[in-house]
């Protein structure tokens, strides 16, 4: 491999690596979500202070 | 002796009997926003055994642990020995004597050394003296240089009292003193709690046995979920009641 | 009300990427190519600014360590963690980074360079933090020592640093004189990696909050059961 | 005697007794740290061993694995039969509480260096007339630093239920750089050079290593009641 080659792996490395984890961080909150929605005692529970 | 050896050593006038070492006005303790204890508002009397009652989990424990200021409370107030309790606890505490689920003692050590090393941390005077009285006490005196760790369970927890008796504390805290004991051991500790109260101590303990408790205590505290489902006078002819409150029906 | 906060992020997130993008093009299309190191130099466009941004992950942890120490609430341990994650994220890619710009200037993927290593001890101080937790399980005694953990670990971050400039020195590119476009193209970086670092410790709060309230609701029937910390003690 | 040191003395006074009766923990501790040099001596070779580095680095990494373990066991002591809420119930400042357990560990340490250094003379024929002097000083400032950071997150771990093993991933990390620093002087002072006399200790090494202890120690220090009370 040559440089412009190893600067290509950099890049797509690095933004491969961040977005991919900002999209399953996307992914986990729309499922938490979810989970929230269908059971709405989760958050309005009158023993929760 | 000509005297019965005392477990304090200057016993509080007996006639002032009313007086309240322990008093609690709408104390709460939150963990994470979740009420463990909520408006707890009772008092315990001198010279006589208080019993905390309720299920597992009522928080009796945590509400003992406040008490010992090992814990901080959230909301209300604490007041013991007439002092409101604050941050700096460290000379309210060296009045407070406590007995566990767990002995508090180091197996390896000697029941002798147990008691002279806590006697020691108490700044006791004479902690080696002190030792050999509460040894006698409870009936360990024989067996003084065996290591705790070759002990009985009903002897760990004598020993367990003489360690939480040794610098002469006038509150005594004791989380189910009665668990897992035989017979013989348990009437020993009866005996020491109800002649600790009389020397003008004053005795919270928590217990599940209702018969017991209303026969030893003076006055009963029923916790359930965490706030104080009844309050009254000991009494045998209120067995059922008391059963009842616990049971929360 | 939440239709306009969902905009909102949507928008920042738009933002974000088209801020990425618009640096991945100047890098490739307007700043000059380094003449010893050749093209791969341009990674350091992405190096730096990420290596910056996990100083500053770092610092959210210390101050929600901090913050939780003081408090004791569930929220300051949430953002601790969430901060926690993003930091090591971010020092990964550093070390990806830094790896590959490596293998390429000097033929290994690894050298034991003061500044490699330091990112390398970073990694696993921050590490060691996400590993713990799992194996607490009371989660107030978790989010103490984790808060603990996380303000000593902050704290040991100078001391690294200077621990590493102890080690023998290796070779590596003391400075590099910035030609205008390289340094615009630098300080222009900064910003969707700054961004980014924002919105990956708010999303990752977020995330955290949401599981929080489901553990604490699954719990709440033995809410009572909690032991006491001294009966904790004794387990 | 202030009633400070006076409890200071007592509570390093119970922990040695304990140990010396039990014997539970030095027994444990040197067969490791021996079990770790013959380890390591059988997989570096004998040449390897020889050179002043490679053996320097052996004695470190028995010293720490040991330090670690003793750190467990120490606090195990406290732990078990709820011993520390005794401790805790007493009037007694809980930075004396963790001067006093960072001081038994400090003690328990040093027997194990003497123990695990001995034996490295014999097995890795590792030369301490070199400099004996600075390895004192060097180890010394390593161990307190070590100690201190152990002491500390000692406490904190356990009461947790993964115990073994967890303790050594929270102090390594945090020690790192100090296990650095003191590994790397050591070195320094011990690599034979063909020709060279070894080389002197480093004044701004000792520094940085002075500069850890007082960090961590300090730090540990104020921490520490927060992780006795909940």
């Amino acid at each position: 491999m040559n440089s412009s080659q190893y600067l290509i792996l950099g890049y797509v490395v690095g933004a491969g690596v961040l977005w991919g984890y900002i999209l399953s961080l996307a992914l986990t909150h729309c499922r938490l979500n979810k989970h929230l929605r269908d059971h709405p005692e989760i958050t309005h529970d009158p023993q929760a202070q | 002796m000509t005297q019965a050896p005392t477990m304090l050593a200057n016993p509080a006038p007996v006639d002032r009997p009313q007086a309240c070492d322990v008093q609690t006005q709408g104390l709460g303790k939150s963990i994470d926003g979740r009420l463990i204890l909520d408006n707890i508002t009772f008092t315990a009397q001198r010279c006589a055994i208080t019993a905390l009652l309720g299920p597992n989990g009522a928080g009796k424990s945590t509400l003992l642990h406040i008490l010992a200021t090992l814990t901080a409370h959230t909301t209300g107030t604490l007041t013991l020995f007439g002092k409101p309790v604050a941050r700096r606890t460290a000379d309210l505490r060296a009045r407070i004597g406590m007995i566990g689920h767990q002995p508090m003692l180091y197996r390896d050590l000697t029941a002798m050394e147990n008691l002279v090393f806590f006697g020691k941390l108490h700044g006791v005077a004479n902690p080696r003296n002190r030792a050999k009285e509460l040894l006698d006490r409870v009936a360990l005196a024989h067996r003084s240089d065996d290591p705790a760790g070759t002990f009985s369970r009903g002897m760990v927890q004598r020993l367990s009292i003489a360690r939480a008796l040794v610098h002469e504390p006038t509150l005594l805290l004791a989380d189910e003193p009665f668990a897992g004991l035989d017979l013989p051991s348990t009437y020993t500790i009866e005996a020491l709690l109800t002649q600790l109260a009389d020397e003008g101590a004053t005795v919270v303990m928590t217990n599940h046995d209702v018969a017991q408790s209303l026969r030893l205590a003076k006055r009963v505290v029923v916790l359930r979920k965490g706030t104080v489902a009844w309050t009254g006078e000991a009494d045998m002819g209120e067995l059922e009641r008391v059963q009842r409150e616990i049971l929360g029906t | 009300m939440r239709l306009k906060s969902c905009r909102l992020t949507a928008g920042f997130w738009a933002i974000t990427l088209a801020m990425f993008m618009a640096g991945v093009v100047m890098v490739f299309a307007y700043t000059p190519v380094e003449k010893t190191m050749g093209p791969v130099q341009k990674v350091f466009y992405l190096h730096l600014p990420v290596a910056i941004n996990t100083f500053l992950a770092c610092v959210v942890v210390f101050v929600a360590s901090v913050g939780y120490l003081w408090k004791r609430t569930q929220a300051w341990d949430d953002l601790a963690l969430a901060a926690c994650k993003t930091a090591v994220l971010l020092c990964s890619v550093v070390l990806l980074t830094g790896m590959i710009w490596g293998r390429s200037a000097w033929g290994a993927w690894w050298t034991w360079s003061p500044r490699l290593t330091f990112s390398l001890l970073l990694w696993l101080l921050y590490v060691v933090y996400l590993v713990i937790r799992p194996a607490i399980e009371s989660p107030q005694r978790r989010a103490l020592v984790s808060a603990v953990y996380g303000l000593v670990a902050f704290l040991d971050v100078p001391l690294v640093y200077l621990s590493v400039k102890l080690m023998p020195q290796d070779i590596h590119p003391a400075s590099i004189a910035l030609e205008p476009q390289m340094k615009t193209t630098l300080l222009f970086w900064f910003l969707p990696v700054t961004l980014l670092n924002i919105g990956l410790i708010a999303l990752g709060y977020a995330v955290q909050r949401k599981r929080t309230l489901i553990e604490q609701s699954r719990g709440k029937r033995s809410v009572h059961d909690t032991s006491t910390p001294l009966a904790g003690d004794a387990a | 005697m202030t009633p400070a040191i006076k409890q200071f003395v007592t509570l390093v006074g119970k922990d040695l007794r304990i140990e010396a009766r039990s014997r539970q923990t030095l027994g444990l501790v040197c067969v490791l740290g021996v079990l770790i040099l013959v380890v390591l001596g059988l997989g570096l070779g004998r040449e390897t061993v020889r050179s002043g580095a490679a053996s320097t680095a052996a004695l470190w990494v028995a010293y720490l694995f040991g330090g670690v373990l003793t750190f467990e066991k120490t606090m195990a002591v406290e732990r078990q039969d709820s011993a520390l809420a005794g401790l805790l119930m007493a009037p007694v400042d809980r930075g004396v509480l963790y001067l006093a357990k960072l001081t038994s560990n400090l003690l328990l340490m040093a027997v194990l260096a003497v123990v695990v250094t001995l034996v490295g003379v014999l097995l890795l024929s590792f030369d301490l007339g070199a400099a004996p002097l600075g390895f004192i000083v060097i180890i010394t400032l390593g161990m307190v630093g070590f100690a201190s950071v152990g002491t500390l997150f000692a406490a904190a771990v356990s009461s947790t239920r993964l115990q073994g093993g967890l303790l050594a991933l929270v102090i390594f990390p945090i020690c790192l750089p100090l296990v650095i620093a003191s590994t790397r002087m050591m070195v320094n002072l011990f690599e034979t050079r063909v020709g060279e006399p070894a080389s002197s200790l480093g004044g701004s090494g000792l520094a940085i290593l002075i500069a850890f202890d007082a960090i961590y120690l300090v730090t540990s220090w104020l921490v520490f009641e927060l992780l006795l009370e909940p």
